[in-house]
């Protein structure tokens, strides 16, 4: 199966990347933007079969490596 | 006295000889001792150091993976047995990434690396780290990094004040701090912190890369001979 | 890519003309196979064989009583002594960085590291030589931040200090920017490795990354001019890997402390083909690979894909017998793919086995030797003729001058650019980007440190290639003797457009005889170097580009002297004044005009007034120096005031020049001293014959010219900083 | 309305990220992780109100700013 793990700033947590980026689309033109963030996705093929187990073994991997629940949260989804 | 102080070796580690040449200045010459980070003991030790560099690529997130070394449950036993432990740069990524510290290191403000000198302000003395230095002293560093911005939550950061946890603050030459003196958008300026008993210290700058004048400063001495003598007291 | 029928119309494809073509067949005797054509391709590419360059690169000086390996090796080596030499090497990236700006500088950073580690040296400095479009040019910015970002990325990681560089800015690099990185390393001398393989039936052994689809046809690439099409050329592009780079270069570095290696040779462009290739023809021996054994990135790769691609990180090793299992454990330490991918024949051919189908068999002596070499057709460049000074009346005061000529691009600080690079790991930098005119990186555990710098003045090398070539080999030997090092000997980066074209062609030879001129005179030999033709978009040629990076050596790093002034000391001129306007930037930016003949460079005078300062340096008699370059002698002397934060008081001019012209003409072989009392100094030049003069006095906190307008240092920092600020906010 | 744009490598192109992630995940002690792939997501704010120009609008700005079209794709979703 496959798990993708999104993890995002958490909403207290200042994004300068993602202000940066609006501040660049609006630069560049766009218009209507309003708040940007920017976070990290992160694909894991696994051997696993079951998707709720998969899904366990992904919020393991989140919990434990992938984000930093001090500053991050994280969703998973399996497909 | 000599020290018995080790350097972790992480794959990316690129500072650790930087930090030895600054400690087998104030040790008579003596090298620390290299240890891989795969490692799951270590040698009888005075002082642990997390260098500088890129572990793992800083990839994901600085320190995260270096966090989760084999080496650093016998690096966190060490602290909690009352054991110093100093992390520069990466090293301070890792010791918040490894819950060590608190607080987080962020993508710098300006999202660009920062290469360059800058000042900082010594906000405590009670350490071995700081005890070489005068309480507001204002000391130039080499900053090298591109995710030095410190964030900890509100309760924190009040915690970290209150206990006298905040140990430098990035400052102008003449000791102001401001926004305008924070290079990389660190909450309240912070530079570098401690932990409660005082044992560990983590910190952005580089102490280490300024510990001769021929090297353009030796403002990062005094911190290496604090850990000489306090250790040795 | 599957393979496709071998027809003349592939090898146009591949970038063989009708004749190479032809050759190829009368090598073979039969018709090639798809993946014996790609490595001939490959092989005879401008960038892999030097087919138009070789013969003129034949002119330049290459020995020296110093020099240990010249051109020919992975890089060029000097003795410094001690027991130690320095390995060093500068190499383009040009094509890839236009295309993907980031990945293709830090691949370039990458590249070359490889080059100067597998000879077995721990690198410990990088410099990049940077020529980018107009600022005005909206595409410009873009590839400035990307390429920047992409260098620091990658240097940073690795924990190589990038100490020094140089950064123009010229319409003619609006579609072409170069970009050349150079590294430095340290290896004692007598562990040097070099890339010959022998030992028949030694084990051919790959390590690092594994291979992908990355890059294939990338040496072909930049090999060619872009077109409206280039776009399409995308794919070529490899993503670097930093990380995996410093444990190659943690491991090959442990290897190299066994004596496991006969050989060893990085992959560069054309990747497999070359490395293996290059390795078996040195060492008069056959190459066997069986390519199953290749660690792969993707699936159902082809013989072809395997031997063409330029996947990074990657390095070709030939094994002592025995040797398998030590260098197996260290790369497994590291986390490094190892795999013993084929041995050494006898049989003075390559032959590349897949899946049990042969699929390719080349005899290499052919392959090398009788790769084409091409005597291109050549049209001399005539000079430009020496502009008449008389026709340059410049009414603007000398303040107002001097402050936009610092905020020109050309001349402007570059601590942006230079404040995201790492100048300091490794704990031995003691003059970084800006503080001298070489850096000065000190060998950790000694005293001694060298001296390194990159110098090249495209406009005047426009304006008269041969002139121009001399001047870059001058510069770069003035900058290391500015700090007081003793210089020793450089690399080359010859950057120019297509040398099918006569005029082009002309460029590049006049380039190289003053390039050998210089190298001859001031005992400067080359020792490496790289060639990138081809830069040329829409038939739009760059401005003809030999960048020098120049390596001196100083056995005191305490000696050695940086540009920053302080208060009351006197400052000295070295060298004739003639108010040389043409080509200045004095000419462009002020008047508007881009015109005349460059400067000319005396070889017999550089060297003496370069002796001269030198011997003062190591008298201790010379506070700060600085050699006079782009800007003149004002924007010198306004570098000196910036970096020492100190102000300055000129006299009166004592000359027959008119003010601006002495000011800021661009009279080569000067070096402006500062002394705490310059009387000894000044009466040992008047003995020695060289001119020297008394310029003024240090100190305050603004810049007094002659006439007696002034500019305060805060104005003139501003003023410095401007550009890069406002521009890329 | 909101775009999420997820911006990943092109197949083919090397992932240094995803590579050292997945060896990381594997030291950790999590078996049968096959392939990583490390991305970016993008969450945007937009004033439209129309998920059709959302869209077009949030792929505009993937072209022209958010993904490097020479080695990542992209692809927008409206929320
Ligand atoms: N312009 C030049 N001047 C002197 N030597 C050169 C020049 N160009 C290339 N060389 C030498 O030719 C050899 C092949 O260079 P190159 O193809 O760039 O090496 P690599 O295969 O490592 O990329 C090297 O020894 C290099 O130093
Ligand atoms: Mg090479």
């Amino acid at each position: 199966m496959k798990a993708i793990v999104t993890v995002m700033l958490k909403p207290g947590v200042l994004d300068p990347q993602g202000r940066a980026i609006g501040h660049a689309l609006e630069t560049l033109g766009f218009d209507g933007i309003g708040d940007v963030r920017a976070g990290k996705i992160i694909e894991l093929e696994l051997a696993e079969t079951d998707a709720g187990k998969a899904k366990a073994a992904a919020e393991a991997m989140a919990d434990k490596l992938l984000a930093n629940t001090v500053i991050e949260s994280y969703r998973v989804e399996v497909v | 006295m000599s020290l018995r102080a080790g350097i972790v070796l992480f794959p990316g580690t690129n500072r650790e000889r930087d930090m030895a040449i600054a400690l087998a200045k104030v040790s008579g010459g003596r090298e620390p001792v290299m240890i891989w980070h795969k490692e799951t003991s270590l040698p009888p030790l005075d002082l642990i150091v997390l260098p500088g560099g890129f572990s793992h690529g800083d990839y994901l997130r600085c320190g995260a993976m270096a966090a989760q070394s084999p080496v650093m449950r016998a690096v966190r036993d060490f602290a909690e047995a009352g054991g110093h432990v100093l992390g520069v740069c990466n090293g301070f990524q890792i010791l918040t990434e490894a819950g060590m510290l608190p607080g987080a290191l962020l993508r710098n403000a300006g999202l660009r690396f920062l290469g360059q000198d800058h000042s900082m302000r010594v906000e405590q003395t009670d350490s071995i780290y700081t005890s070489g230095y005068a309480q507001g002293q204002i000391i130039r560093v080499v900053l090298a990094h591109g995710d030095g911005n410190y964030f900890a939550d509100t309760a924190t950061l009040d915690r970290l004040e209150g206990e006298g946890q905040v140990a430098f603050r990035y400052a102008s030459p003449s000791g102001e701090v401001s926004d305008a003196t924070n290079p990389n958008g660190s909450q309240r300026g912070i530079a570098g912190i401690i932990s409660a008993n005082r044992r560990v210290l983590g910190l952005m700058p580089h102490p280490e890369d300024y510990v001769d004048p021929l090297m353009g400063g030796e403002d990062g001495l005094p911190m290496f001979a604090g850990i000489v003598q306090g250790l040795a007291a | 890519m599957s393979a496709r029928p071998v027809s003349e119309k592939l090898a146009r494809e591949f970038g063989l003309n009708a004749e190479e073509w032809g050759r190829v067949q009368t090598i073979m005797g039969r018709m090639p196979s798809f993946t014996e054509l790609g490595i001939f391709s490959v092989m005879w590419s401008e960038h892999c064989s030097y087919k138009s360059s070789r013969i003129w690169l034949k002119e330049l000086p290459t020995k020296a009583e110093w020099v240990v390996h010249g051109p020919g090796e992975n890089a060029g080596v000097v003795d410094i002594g001690d027991g130690l030499t320095a390995i060093f090497k500068m190499e383009s990236h040009n094509h890839p960085s236009f295309i993907e700006p980031y990945q293709g500088a830090a691949t370039g950073v990458g590249g070359i590291l490889r080059d100067v580690f597998t000879m077995g040296a721990r690198p410990i400095a990088n410099l990049n030589a940077l020529r980018f479009g107009r600022p005005e040019n909206p595409r410009t910015k873009r590839v400035v931040d990307g390429v920047v970002r992409g260098i620091g990325g990658y240097g940073n990681c690795v924990g190589v200090p990038t100490v020094g560089g140089e950064v123009n800015f010229h319409a003619a690099y609006d579609g072409n920017p170069l970009v050349n990185a150079m590294t430095v390393g340290i290896a004692p001398k007598d562990r040097i490795f070099l890339s010959a393989a022998a030992g028949i039936g030694n084990q051919v052994v790959y390590v690092g990354s594994k291979t992908g689809r990355d890059g294939i046809h990338g040496a072909t690439m930049a090999s060619a001019e872009f077109d409206a099409n280039s776009e399409e050329k995308r794919p070529t592009v490899q993503v670097g890997d930093p990380f995996t780079e410093k444990l190659l270069i943690e491991a090959c570095l442990e290897l190299m402390g066994t004596d496991a290696i006969v050989a060893i040779q990085d992959m560069g462009a054309a990747g497999l083909t070359s490395s293996s290739v290059e390795m078996a023809g040195k060492g008069g021996v056959g190459i066997q690979l069986d390519l199953d054994s290749v660690p792969q990135r993707e699936t159902g790769m082809s013989a072809y894909e395997m031997m063409l691609s330029e996947s990074q990180e990657r390095m070709l090793i030939v094994l002592r017998p025995g040797a398998e299992e030590i260098a197996r454990a260290i790369f497994e330490k590291w986390d490094l793919d190892f795999a013993v991918i084929g041995h050494i024949t006898d049989t003075g051919r390559i032959v590349v086995r897949h899946k049990g189908v042969t699929e390719a068999d080349i005899p290499l002596g052919p392959l090398a030797d009788e790769a084409p070499l091409y005597r291109r057709p050549i049209q001399w460049p005539v000079p430009l003729p020496v502009l008449d000074n008389a026709t340059i009346t410049c009414t603007m005061p000398t303040d107002q001058a001097l402050l936009q000529l610092v905020a020109s691009p050309d001349l402007c600080s570059r601590a942006w650019i230079a404040s995201q690079y790492d100048p300091a790991v490794g704990g031995q930098t003691v003059k970084k980007p800006g503080q001298a005119d070489a850096a000065i990186v000190k060998i950790e555990g000694s005293n001694r440190a060298l001296a390194i710098t990159t110098d090249c003045t495209p406009r005047y090398c426009q304006a008269d290639p041969k002139m121009g070539g001399m001047q870059a080999v001058a510069e770069a030997w003035r900058n290391i003797t500015a700090t007081g090092a003793r210089p020793l000997a450089i690399t080359d980066n010859m950057n120019f457009g297509n040398p099918e074209k006569p005029e082009i062609m002309g460029q590049f030879a006049a380039a190289i005889q003053g390039m050998a001129e210089a190298c001859i005179a001031l005992d400067f030999p080359v020792v490496s170097g790289n060639v990138s033709l081809y830069n040329e978009t829409e038939g739009k040629g760059i401005l003809p580009t030999p960048a020098i990076g120049g390596l001196g050596v100083i056995e005191d790093a305490h000696v050695a002297r940086g540009i920053a002034i302080e208060p009351h000391q006197d400052l000295v001129l070295i060298g004739e004044t003639a108010g040389w306007l043409g080509q200045s930037l004095f000419l462009r930016e002020i008047m508007g005009r881009e015109e005349g003949a460059p400067p000319p460079v005396n070889l017999v005078a550089e060297r003496r007034n370069g002796d001269f300062v030198r011997h003062q340096i190591a008298k201790g008699c010379v506070h700060a120096c600085h050699d006079v370059s782009d800007g003149g002698l004002l924007v010198a002397l306004a570098e000196m005031a910036l970096a020492g934060n100190c102000g300055l008081a000129l006299d009166e001019l004592n000359t027959a020049h008119a003010t601006h012209a002495f000011l800021f003409g661009e009279d080569q072989s000067r070096y402006v001293i500062a002394a705490k009392d310059a009387s000894g100094l000044l009466e040992e030049a008047r003995t020695a014959g060289i001119p020297a003069c008394l310029l003024g006095r240090t100190g305050g906190n603004e810049l007094t010219f002659p006439g007696g307008s002034s500019v305060s240092l805060a104005d003139l920092k501003e003023a410095h900083e401007r550009f890069f600020k406002t521009w890329m906010s």
